[in-house]
Formats: structure tokens, C-alpha cells, sequence
């Protein structure tokens, strides 16, 4: 097992698509001699030429709705937008295009479009650049949402990913890039809608999806050091979800914090407490308590950021007041 | 030079566009059709002389008033009015409605209903050609309100640098539902133009005379086919009905829509046809006789085909296979 | 009391604002000669000129964001947005500008924009035109989100956002325009953030807003002829969230139905129920309960569609499940 | 004809952006400022000369790069300073950062981090003023990037039909990020001539020489205030620096970067000054050594300034005393 960063995972799914599958190009602002805003596509202008490396102008949504027309047409388009944030100004060809053409055309058509943003925020770039609407897309039929939280993860649900028929928003997180972790030498593939328990606990579950898996398990440490156990589950893929993997865990647990970056009220973490106490209701001895960002446009002062975004302290002391409760 | 045999088909398809929106009206009267009803009586010259000079293996895309392109791209009358009443044998099985048509036989690739949204498909599809190397264009209509959206000005650019095959195709009927072009664009009288800015070719046309519409396109599909890049093209012409069916167009001055119904299509055609065209009355009456009966036909099919079962409702969410 | 449709309800409201404050404009695509696409501006371009009912061009982001820039300088644009599906076109200048300006400026600019739409589906409009997103501008800090039910509330909530200094999103529903009710002759005015018991009863809580709550009335009326007594409440904002008066009526019926159009997974129903079990969950008999739209982009076949959204017959099977088991 | 005094105003100003900037840099490198870092060196000519000749009462909209328009505007160099350092005695009261800066005072109307979103803004300010009757313009500043984007378009419509009092002014620096507009615009070597489409009359002048700017714009201010519509104004420049202080900008050709030092807009206004502007040299000494200790000042405010307060993370979200 090799050690590679999130970077690199990310970058060996394009780089294996690429060289395997003539129907994948990518296009995106800044891929090709930039290498890209977060350096993943770095090298690959050169390697793999203009034609498939294509180098957009900053025109969110004609590049996805081109990426739509082209995976009708039988190419597999993998288009990057550079932050989610950035993704608004495609949101409809996203929503109502990519997510709708198979179904308003009765099958005829499919729209195997994978496209490529980084999402999340305690990078001190302000408020318009900070956000996390993955949440939002994982809640429109006919998308998948893949939100890795480990290289990987990342490699793993890339290679799924690039397969299926249908458009996926495959998101990275921006403070994730730089992590590193072990990732199989021999080809495995990580199929969607599978959770994974990230650290066996006893004493609650805490769920959660990306950067926030990361926080998570820091949080876990903490409480270890307390005789707590908690139980992390990685959702790893919102759309579609797996609420199995989770109800088993709360079966043992019997207590349920759920963790992410966005605000609170109507965050994702909404659907997934909604599940849980739906389907493990007899298991639950507490109420599902959720820690997310507070309800706040997310400040640029880097103090003022780091509350407004959950960290380990703020997930350990949801613990233990749940468990105390 | 174009046949007689051609001539007569350009006429038989304005003909059976016109019938068919005149059958919706009467069908959406009769609780038949629901939802909008946005017909394409008074345009027909443009979708069928525009069309007539693809090749099968192009691709058409259009906007949410889709009929006469989707009628003039030869997709079943059938299969259109069996989607306008929501049954499953519509060409789009009854899931996509008045506004949202394919046909993937015939490469027709849909009805479009945010405006402008087609705008960038159409530039991906040609992509698409470009990428793999084949001869095959990508034909885009519009109407004259696409051009007051983000998407009209971000495709263009699109097409522009990376030289695609597509065609951009601005129906300036000079309404967008009640707004007048004049007040929603200061080119209003020469869209073409706008063009300019991306380096594209802009050519305007008569989008009431079929074959000054076939002509040009003629020269524009050739040159775009050859790997000229994008043009763009203008048709003047005048929707004949309202917005839409609930629409009664008061807005509109009644010498503007007397002046546009003398400039109707296909009246004006057909007297040509039967002066210049070597048509004779009987060749008319007899296009006219068979596309009634194609109608009924299709009413009836219509009529009698299913709706989609309910134990279909979850079908080409996703891929059935998928993930 | 006088009785008028929800249409003239809004109508009212925006008459008002017109006649009783010269810094109102109303900005929007085809309100003008048009009389608007669902006829809620009509004569107003006859009456207050060109100059304040602004009949704009095709360019959903460029009216937002004007009237942001208008509301920056003083003014309140009103800008309707023909429906909310075409909001998505809009949504970088609603979610980055209108609702974060007053933050990022450190309180020195504010936006007091009012944004009207329409969302829903049931017209038989196709998937593209029949969508349900308020639930997302609910997530969004700085925003107001107001579904307004009935004619009365639409007047007393209209009356409410366009006094407010901060950007509202006012969501009418595509079918409630032609219904009608009971409106106060005398002035009043609805406050945001105050759910409204619709419907007294002891059994189960049906919480929704916008047209579900009149789907919601409907079942119940259903559910009394078998002697189920629900109570109805009618969240009325989504932003601000009045959880308060649902866990008043929890705490009496102990069961929770949360009825909404959009799709369940991700839709505004989930934040709902995670704060109904979080802070009524010792008065909670069962877990609770969603119905929502089906997961599929909306079909336009009518039979198909009329599966897809909730109807008071779904509604009553699902309360009748809830107390059953 | 300007005055001595306005002359050496100008180059004070220049000089007072680059320098900041140059402060900004090192600052970075010692973690007293977080986040991207975009400076606007090398394009100082164009915030100078243009905002020079603004009334206190017009507006200033601009892109994420806008150190320098609020210098230029007159926001306080330790406000700017003290915003970078995210403080809350910065000009957004630390909640906006390097991207969003606000003055309500000077009617700096911020500068906006999504490429193309403040198009729209500035033209809703012209609005307002239009539907007052002021005597008030807008004045907004955009990329080369941002003419890729469907706003600007839009924008460009709506300020052309209703006539509104705004200048959209294009630092066009041949680069978006590390885009090449040669890559991004067919229309690159001449994007002035994009407003054409728009009947907007465009203008191209010299971004780096700042008598040029401050004389055209005295014509196009006026211009605009006298209420013939907007006017669009694009300046040819460079940005001196990597796209950020992250940026090492590799994909810029050597003889470019090399032509560009060349014509430093700053340098070549000094000589000028000297030579035929009447200036001294103690003169200039004299503002250098100004600059200096006004940064000095600048970076000890934001350095000794408090960061925001716990309790004050949710000041601002609505109005304090909002429903
Ligand atoms: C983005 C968007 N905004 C608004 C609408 C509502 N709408 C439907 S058609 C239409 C007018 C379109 O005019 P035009 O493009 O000229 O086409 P025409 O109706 O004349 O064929 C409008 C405003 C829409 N479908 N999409
Ligand atoms: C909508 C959007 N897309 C992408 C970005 C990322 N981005 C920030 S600046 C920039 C380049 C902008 O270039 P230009 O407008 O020429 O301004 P310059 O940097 O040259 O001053 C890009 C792509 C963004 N901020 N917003
Ligand atoms: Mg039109
Ligand atoms: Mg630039």
C-alpha cells in the first residue's frame, strides 16, 4: 500500500480515465498550463494535449451544459468547476439538464457527465468562497453526490464513478487536498452508496462526510482519552445514501451525533438525523443531535472563521453532552 | 435546384405543422392536452427550410416551442401528439411534455425549456463531432428572448474559440412571451449583428419565405460542415398566435399582426407553388387530404395509447443498471 | 371580512407598497403590459407607469442583481422571478450578494430586496418548470423565506417583508392562486417566524407549508370522518423556523407528519423532523414521519404526476400508519 | 488643465497601491494575512486615473481585486490594512477580506469575489440613481475574465436598454487566472468593440499611462452624468505579479513579462513628471517618504487592532432590529 496524498488519488482517477477511456476529456478554468486552481491537473496539459485537456473560459455554465450535449452525444466529459461556490452559475444546466434528460427523454438520452468541484471552507477566502452545497445537489433525482474523505476513498469512488451512466458531482474538499493516506496497489473500485465505519466505537455514532470525517475521528481521540468510544461513520456518498450501515451502528450506539461544514437549518445533516430517528427510533436514547456550521455568511477573519466552522472541541463536548443527558 | 418532389414535401411538412398545432389547440380545449401549449403557427417556414438541409446523422436542438422542428425533423406525428396528451408510446414516453421532445432516432435532441439552456448543449454536441472527427453539425434554434440570457452570450463565446460546428438559429419572432424584442434588445432590428462580438459570421434572413430559409442554410450547413466554425443566423418572422394558449396577445398592435398575416408562410408559398413551382391544385389538395388523415390518425393514436403504469414512475431516473 | 384570491391577495400587497413608498419599484420579466405570467400584475403598468413596474428583459441574474445594487443605494425593489425554477439562473447574486452584503460590508450596506416567485408543481408543466426549491434559500443565513397558504397570510406576510431591511424570498405557490379566503378588512400584519395552528385536533400534528398545508387541511378532513382528530400547523417562514408552536402541539398529540411537495431526501421536511425529535423527543410516541414528492424529476404525464406529489389521500395513509403503529 | 498638485496626487497614489501591495506581500509571508492575496500591481494607472475623476457621490463597484480601487478612492490605508489582517477595525470590519472590501463613506460599494457578479450590482446602483433623478454614476471595474461570463452580457443588455448612468471600465491585463484572453475571446485584441452588440459605445485606451485614463474619463464621466447611457471603457494593461501570491505565473512568456516591466506604468509617470510635469525630485522624495511612513502606520494599526469578538459572530447576518 502506497501512501499518496488526496491530491494524487485524485489525480490518478483522472489520469487512469484518461488513458483507458478515449470518450473521457476534461474542461475546466485553469486545467491545462495552469494546471489547475488546486494543482490536481498539473502535468496533464502537456501529457495528454489540448483536445482532451480543454482549457475553458470562466463560463460555469456553458462548460457544464457542454459537458451535457457531449455525454449525450456518447463522450464521457469530465468537467471541473473550480469551487462550488462557482457552481451556482451552472446550477441549472446542473439541475435541469445533467439531473433531467434521461427522464424527460423517456431513456433515449443519458448524460454520463462527471463533473469535478472543491467545496468547504477554513481557508480564510471569505464568504462568497467558503461554502459547502453539496447537500443541495444531493437532494435533486437523477444526480449521484460523492463527497471522499480519504485518498482512498477518493481513488476508490473515482473509478466507480467514472463508469456509471449518469452524472455525478464527485466534490473535494479544499483543506483535504494536502492529507495523505494508504491507497491499495492492486485496482479496487469502491461502489456508491455504501457508508463506511471509519473507527469501531461502543458509546455513539457520529456521521459525517468529508473534510468533516477528518474532525470527526479527531474528535473521537479526544473522547477516547475519556473512556468515551464513539463509532464514526463516513457517509462517503450522499447521493445516493446509506442509512443501513448507520442504523446498525446506532443499534450499538444508542446515540447519534451528526457532523458537517454547512449551516445547521437545512443542512444535510437535517436528512440524515430525519433517517436515523425514522429507522432506529426503538435504539435511541437520545434525540440525534447534529453539530454544523453556525448560521453565519462565513467571516473572513480567520478568529471568527474558526467558530464558525465545527472542530474537534466543538463535536466533543456535542458528546459528551449528549451522553450526559 | 430543388425537385418538384421537394418543393411539394417543404409545403406538406409547413402544412402539417400548421394542422397539427390547429389539432393541439382543439385537443387542449378538450382537456386532452394539459399544461402549456406553446404552438409554432406562422414559423413554419423556418424550421422546415432550415432543416431540410441536415443529414441524418445531425443533431437538432431547439427550444420549449419544439413541435415544428421536432415535426420537420420527420419525428412521428404520432409519437408528438401522444406526448402532448402524456402517454407512454410520446416520444418521450410521456415524461417530457409540450416543451421537452426528443427523438434520439432522428437525433433530435431535445426541446429545451429554460430559456437559452440549449444554448451550451448544442455547443457540447458539436464538441462532440470535433472531438471524435465526424461530419456532423449541430443545428441550435433560438428565439429572439434567448438573447437577453447569460447562457446566449456564453455559448457563442464557447462556439467562437473552439470553432464548433454548430449553428445558431435565432427565430426573432419579435416577442418574447408579451415582451417586445425592441424593448429587451437596442439590436433588435439586426440580431445578426450581434454576432460580431465573438467573431462569428451573422447572416439574417426572411424566416417567412421557406425557401430563401433553405437556400441560405444550404451554404451556412456546408460552410460549418467544412470546419468554418460557428455561424449565426437571423429569421425575421411573426408568431401568428399568442404566447401561448391561455395568451390572447392584446399587446400587440393590430396592424403589426395584420401586416404579419399577409406575410403568412404558407399561403404565400402555395401560390407560388401552384404559379412558379409547377404545382398543380390537385398535388395541393391531395397533401392536404393525407395530412388531414394523419392527423386523425394521430389524434387517434393518442387517444388510444396508455399512460405510462404506475409501477413505471421510477423508470430512467437513473440508469437501470447503475450504481 | 372580505373574501379574495390569493392573487389579489398579493396584488394588494404590492399596491400598497407602491402607493405608500416612492423607493418601491417592481422589476421582472413580462409584469408589465403582459399583466405578468400569472396575471398578479395586472394593470399596474397601466397604473404606476414604466417607470417603477419595470418590465425587464430575459436576464434572471442580471434583474436580481440589479435590484440588489438598487436596494444597496436605498431603494426596495420588489423583483419577481417568474418561477423559482428560473431562480436557479438568479442564485449567485441571491445566495452572494443579496444575503451576504450586510456581513461581508461589516454592517455598512444592506439589501432590503424583495424577491417574489412562484414554485410548485401540478400544472402538468413538465419536470423543467415544476420544482420546489425554497427549502434551499431556507439554508441560506440572510435570506427570509415566506410560503404563504392562504390570501390572508400572503397580505399580512407581504405587508411584513417589505418593511424588512434584509433580503426576502416570497414563494407563492403556481396553485393556490386562484383559491380564496378570508381577509381582515383593517390593517393588520403577519410577523415572520410564527407558525399557525390551521386546524385544531389531539391525534397527530401535520406540519407543512405553502399548498401542502391545504392538502394537509384535506386529509384531515378525511382522517375526522374515521375519528382521527389532526391538528395542522402551517410553518408559514421556513427562514426564520418557528419549531416552537409544532413542539406546543407535539407535546399534545405525539405524533409528527411533515408534508412538503419536494423531494424527500434533502427536502425542507428533513430540518423539520430533526428539530421536532431533538426538541420533542420525549413527547414523541413514534418516529417522525415524512411525505413528501416522489424522488423522480417530475413527469408530465398527468396520471404519473399526480403520483409524484403528495395528496391528501397519501397523507391519511400515512397518519393512519403512524397512529396504527 | 490639471494642477501641479493633482499631478503629484496621482503619483502619490501609484505609489501609495504599490506599495501596499509590496506590504501586503511581506505580511503574508508572516502570516498576518490569510487566505489569496491578489495584487494590482501594475495596473495602478487604471484606478488613479479613472477614479480621479469621480464626484464623491458617484459610485465604485469592482472585482476581488481591489486593493487598489479603495486606495485610489480614498478608503484609509489602515482600514484596507487592517481588513487584510481580518481586524475589526478593517473596512469590512474583518468579515470581508482581501475580496470584499466596502466604504459606505466614499460609496465604495465593494469589491466582489464572483467573476462577473458585480455587473449586475453596478448597474441596479445606476438604477437607483436614474430613478431618483440624481446626479450620480456608477463606475465599475471588471477583468478581461469576466467578459466570459454570462453577466457581463446580461448587464451589458440591461444598462444599454434603460439607458443607465454606468461605466463598465475592462482592465484588460491579456490574463484571467493563468487564461490567456488570446485563448478565452476572439475579440481579445480589441475587446472594446464587444459593446458594439450592445449599442454601447466602447473605448479602448492605454491602461498604463495614467494621463490617458484620467482624460478620456473626464469625457466618458461627463458623458455619462449628461445621461447619454453607459459606456464601456477597456484599458490595456498588465498585472505585473502572479495571479496571486501563490501564483509564479511560469505560463507567462519571458519577452512578455520583460515588454511589461518596461512600460511600468509608475517609472515611466515619475520620469514624466520630472521631465515635462514640473516636478522635482525632493518632490517625489518627499512622497515616498510619506508613503512610507503612512504604511508603516498602516501595518501597526492592523497589527495592534483587536481581532472581532466571539460574541460578535453573528453581528450583521440580518438588521439588529429585523423581524
Ligand atoms: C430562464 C427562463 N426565463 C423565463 C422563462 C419563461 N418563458 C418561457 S418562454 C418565454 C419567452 C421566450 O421568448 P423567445 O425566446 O423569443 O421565444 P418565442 O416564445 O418567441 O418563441 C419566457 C419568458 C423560461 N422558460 N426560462
Ligand atoms: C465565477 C467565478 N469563476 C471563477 C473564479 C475564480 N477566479 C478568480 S479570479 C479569476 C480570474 C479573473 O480574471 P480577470 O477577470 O481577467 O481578472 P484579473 O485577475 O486579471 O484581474 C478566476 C478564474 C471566480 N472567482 N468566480
Ligand atoms: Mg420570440
Ligand atoms: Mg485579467
Amino acid at each position: 500500500m502506497a501512501v499518496i496524498s488526496y491530491r494524487e488519488a485524485v489525480a490518478r482517477g483522472l489520469r487512469e480515465a484518461l488513458q483507458e477511456d478515449s470518450r473521457v476529456f476534461l474542461m475546466g478554468e485553469d486545467i491545462g498550463p495552469y494546471g489547475g486552481s488546486f494543482a490536481v491537473t498539473k502535468g496533464f496539459w502537456e501529457e495528454f494535449g489540448e483536445a482532451r485537456i480543454k482549457d475553458s473560459p470562466l463560463s460555469e455554465s456553458a462548460i457544464v451544459g457542454a459537458g451535457v450535449g457531449a455525454a449525450m452525444a456518447g463522450l464521457r466529459p469530465n468537467v471541473e468547476i473550480m469551487t462550488i461556490n462557482f457552481s451556482l452559475l451552472a446550477m441549472d444546466q446542473i439541475v435541469n439538464h445533467a439531473a433531467k434528460i434521461r427522464y424527460m427523454s423517456g431513456g433515449q438520452f443519458s448524460v454520463p457527465l462527471m463533473i469535478r468541484t472543491v467545496t468547504g471552507g477554513g481557508a480564510s477566502v471569505g464568504a462568497t468562497h467558503s461554502q459547502s452545497f453539496e447537500g443541495w445537489y444531493a437532494s435533486v433525482p437523477g444526480l449521484y453526490v460523492v463527497v471522499p474523505s480519504t485518498p482512498r476513498d477518493a481513488l476508490g469512488l473515482f473509478r466507480t464513478c467514472r463508469e456509471l451512466g449518469d452524472p455525478v458531482l464527485y466534490v473535494e474538499h479544499i483543506l483535504l487536498y494536502g492529507t495523505r493516506g494508504e491507497v491499495p496497489d492492486e485496482p479496487y473500485k469502491i461502489p456508491l452508496g455504501q457508508a463506511e465505519v471509519k473507527r469501531l466505537g461502543r458509546d455513539v455514532t457520529i456521521i459525517s462526510y468529508s473534510r468533516s470525517v477528518q474532525v470527526s475521528l479527531a474528535a473521537a481521540e479526544l473522547l477516547a482519552t475519556e473512556g468515551i468510544q464513539p463509532e464514526v461513520v463516513d457517509l462517503r456518498t450522499l447521493r445516493p445514501l446509506d442509512i443501513e450501515t448507520v442504523v446498525q451502528s446506532v443499534k450499538k450506539t444508542h446515540h447519534v451525533v451528526v457532523v458537517e461544514e454547512a449551516p445547521k437549518q437545512g443542512g444535510f445533516g437535517a436528512e440524515v438525523a430525519a433517517q436515523v430517528q425514522r429507522q432506529a427510533f426503538e435504539y435511541l436514547n437520545a434525540p440525534v443531535e447534529r453539530v454544523a456550521g453556525e448560521e453565519v455568511p462565513m467571516p473572513y477573519s480567520p478568529p471568527l472563521e474558526r467558530l464558525a466552522i465545527p472542530d474537534a472541541d466543538r463535536v466533543a463536548r456535542a458528546v459528551r453532552a449528549l451522553l450526559a443527558s | 435546384m430543388l425537385s418538384k418532389g421537394q418543393l411539394l414535401e417543404f409545403y406538406r411538412q409547413m402544412h402539417l405543422i400548421r394542422e397539427f398545432e390547429r389539432e393541439c389547440e382543439r385537443q387542449y380545449t378538450r382537456g386532452n392536452i394539459k399544461g402549456f401549449l406553446h404552438v409554432y403557427s406562422g414559423e413554419e417556414a423556418i424550421a422546415v427550410g432550415a432543416i431540410s438541409t441536415l443529414q441524418p446523422q445531425d443533431y437538432v436542438v431547439t427550444h420549449y416551442r419544439d413541435h415544428g422542428h421536432a415535426l420537420a425533423r420527420g419525428v412521428n406525428s404520432k409519437a408528438v401528439m401522444a406526448e402532448l396528451f402524456g402517454k407512454s408510446t410520446g416520444c418521450s414516453k410521456g415524461r417530457g411534455g409540450s416543451m421537452h421532445m426528443f427523438d434520439a432516432e432522428k437525433n433530435f435532441m431535445g426541446g429545451y425549456a429554460i430559456v437559452g439552456g440549449q444554448l451550451p448543449v448544442a455547443a457540447g454536441l458539436a464538441l462532440a463531432s470535433k472531438y471524435r472527427g465526424e461530419d456532423r453539425i449541430a443545428l441550435c434554434f433560438l428565439g429572439d428572448g434567448a438573447l437577453n440570457e447569460g447562457e446566449f452570450h456564453e455559448a457563442m463565446n464557447l462556439a467562437a474559440i473552439w470553432k464548433l460546428p454548430v449553428i445558431y438559429f435565432c427565430e426573432n419572432n419579435l416577442y418574447g412571451m408579451g415582451a417586445s424584442a425592441a424593448n429587451n434588445l437596442v439590436m433588435y432590428q439586426e440580431i445578426y449583428k450581434m454576432a460580431a462580438a465573438y467573431g462569428i459570421e451573422g447572416i439574417q434572413v426572411d424566416g417567412n419565405d421557406v425557401l430563401a430559409v433553405r437556400e441560405l442554410m444550404e451554404q451556412v450547413t456546408h460552410r460549418v460542415r467544412q470546419g468554418q466554425g460557428p455561424i449565426f443566423v437571423e429569421a425575421r418572422t411573426y408568431r401568428l398566435r399568442g404566447h401561448s394558449i391561455a395568451d390572447p396577445a392584446n399587446y400587440r398592435p393590430t396592424e403589426e399582426v395584420a401586416y404579419w398575416q399577409s406575410r403568412d408562410p404558407i399561403p404565400s408559398y402555395r401560390e407560388w407553388l401552384l404559379k412558379d413551382g409547377g404545382a398543380t391544385q390537385a398535388e395541393i389538395d391531395q397533401i392536404h387530404a393525407a395530412v388531414e388523415r394523419e392527423l386523425v390518425v394521430a389524434a387517434e393514436f393518442a387517444e388510444k395509447s396508455p399512460f405510462p403504469v404506475a409501477a413505471d414512475l421510477y423508470r430512467w431516473v437513473y440508469q437501470e443498471d447503475g450504481a
